[in-house]
């Protein structure tokens, strides 16, 4: 073939050498479609331009010469190379007018469509990749506040808690121990004990009021203490079976007595 | 809530600027002007706020970036040499990869065979992998066609990382449409996997849904 | 290196200033001016270009503050409410550690049997990790007496956590009270453990210590 001076008889040293990588580094095409990109290149002319026959039959060429150096061409290859000669045969001839399905230009205006969309993916992929990017030229707070600590237990104390903790210490000795004030407060224990020596020495009815400590009924917050505790006495009492309980109406003075004969069971 | 009247006076916009600036600066993920708003006084405007504050960081150490739909405080790219310290070493994509992520960036929503159609190669799986692990791309919305393949779209992340604000802004994609090669042409003759015309419509569809969620 | 004079003319003041911005936002921890005066070119001085720049935070969103011997950009305190919501599961730390912190605090170096001689009660080996985990404390230097044993002092992490400049900015028990944080007198004849005015002395004497190595 005549054209197949155009890849392997380049005159620059430099050519001759991008011409045999091809052949050597056959493994580094991704495909037909990249081999066939970097053919065209070497049409140096716009992609638009380019010539599909042209581009064929350097492939065709590049398949020819790879078998004869016994590189093992993927299937693929040899599928594109199939489809190439091909085309190139139907582009040669005089176009069929009998013929079915699409002309070979339009086959062609494919292949040369496919090929400029691939450069112009790869043109934009470089241009991604040239931009400033996060993390490189340009970047994030390094030390987010708040989202960063999501999701995980953050041990608090304000300074206002250090600095009562440390006074807490610190005057610790000016505290007594906490403990409720009972001056005011008159005990069920009391009011049993009261209740339980009182009650044997009365068998009639009297008013609970009437079993309530002397020194308890002046001050109200006293007399208070002393009445809910004696009432409590009364009915734990009267919950053992030791006296009776009676109310003849609502808010009517409740009046207790010794229980005479034991409660049946 | 029935009731439209802020309980307490909304803050002066000033006041508003500050919570902004605040929040862009304690996150290092962008933020979205609902976020922001969620957490601000009820009757508060984020976005108005968000002006004033951009304005105020033009030709500063750091600015307000627009990321999607959402906002974020980036480094100025030229103090970028400052910053060695803070750089991570990025695992360098394969060629693959970065063909493979121009291709989903320029043409989402995009079916694998399609990126495939476009590379004249097969898409490795670990290619896919790796840029779904980097949260550059996403899956998008299933195509309408048969076997409804899933397609991909890039993410927020993608646009943060390159300094994008919306998905229009990728460069030369204008002339790229102009120029149809961002179209999907099947091979004449034989039936493309999906009817170019729906194709078409898809493109702008693809571009406005990119941020729907 | 013998040549003073730097090889590239330096920066103006203003462009200092942007450095120092950048780089206090995008470093993942507080920053030295001796560690940005590395970064930036020869003949620049952070100190100044800090200073400006913490100038014109003043009454922002965001402010430049001084943690330790380093600066950092922190939240506004009054906008710490719009960050609240994202800092899920906090939990108090319990008396015995915040008391053992503010010991430690108020009296560093301290060895662990000063501190439960001051509260008390024996310190639990948990609650010192526990603030050895937080970062809030760490070993100082061992103490030269019988026994050799290790004190105890706060870190940076404790003095940015409680926004603190140095831990010589606690107040003292006379300040407390004067806070009203105190409410008690001393009862006349009871002397504390530790004389009032000692405790005023003690904290310069740890101080010198604090950031030692």
């Amino acid at each position: 073939m005549a054209d197949e001076t155009h890849l392997f008889e380049a005159t620059s040293v430099s050519e001759r050498l991008a011409a045999e990588a091809l052949i050597v580094d056959v493994d580094g095409f991704e495909g037909p479609l990249d081999l066939l990109l970097t053919l065209a290149r070497t049409q140096k002319v716009d992609l638009r331009k380019i010539s599909v026959l042209h581009l064929a039959e350097q492939y065709l060429v590049f398949v020819e010469r790879a078998k004869a150096l016994r590189i093992e061409l993927a299937a693929d290859y040899l599928v594109m190379a199939a489809w190439l000669a091909f085309l190139k045969s139907r582009l040669l001839l005089p176009p069929d007018p009998e013929a079915e399905g699409p002309s070979a230009e339009d086959l062609a205006a494919h292949l040369a469509f496919q090929l400029e969309r691939l450069q112009a993916m790869r043109e934009a992929a470089a241009s991604l990749m040239a931009r400033d990017q996060l993390g490189r030229e340009f970047f994030a707070r390094g030390e987010p506040q708040g989202i960063a600590r999501v999701r995980r237990t953050e041990w608090r104390a304000t300074l206002l808690d250090l600095m009562q903790a440390y006074a807490r210490i610190r005057t610790r000795d000016e505290f007594r121990p906490y403990a409720f004030d009972r001056k005011d407060v008159y005990t069920l224990e009391q009011a049993l004990d009261r209740l339980r020596t009182m009650i044997g020495f009365s068998g009639e009815w009297n008013e609970l009021s009437a079993y309530l400590p002397e020194d308890w009924t002046a001050d109200p917050a006293r007399w208070r203490s002393a009445t809910a505790a004696t009432f409590l006495a009364s009915l734990e009492l009267a919950k053992q079976g030791q006296i009776e309980i009676r109310q003849r109406e609502n808010f009517a003075p409740i009046a207790i007595r010794a229980r005479t004969e034991p409660r049946d069971r | 809530m029935t009731d439209d009247a802020p309980l307490f006076p909304v803050p002066p916009l000033a006041e508003q600027e500050r919570m902004v600036e605040a929040m862009l600066f304690a996150s290092a993920a962008p933020l979205s002007l609902r976020d922001m708003e969620r957490r601000m006084p009820r009757g508060c405007d984020p976005a108005e706020a968000l002006m004033l504050l951009r304005r105020r960081y033009e030709g500063r150490g750091v600015h307000v970036t627009r990321v999607g739909d959402a906002w974020a405080i980036r480094t100025a790219p030229d103090l970028g040499h400052l910053m060695s310290h803070e750089t991570l070493e990025q695992k360098k994509l394969s060629r693959a990869a970065v063909e493979t992520l121009a291709i989903i960036a320029y043409h989402q929503p995009v079916t694998r065979a399609e990126i495939e159609e476009i590379r004249g190669v097969a898409v490795s799986r670990g290619t896919i992998d790796q840029l779904l692990e980097l949260e550059w791309i996403r899956l998008g919305r299933r195509r309408m066609t048969p076997g409804r393949p899933v397609t991909f779209v890039v993410t927020e992340g993608f646009l943060d990382h390159f300094g994008l604000e919306t998905a229009r802004d990728l460069p030369g994609l204008r002339e790229l449409r102009a120029a149809g090669l961002l179209d999907s042409k099947p091979l004449p003759g034989t039936p493309g996997p999906e009817d170019e015309e729906d194709e078409e419509d898809d493109i702008p569809v693809g571009q406005s849904e990119l941020f729907e969620d």
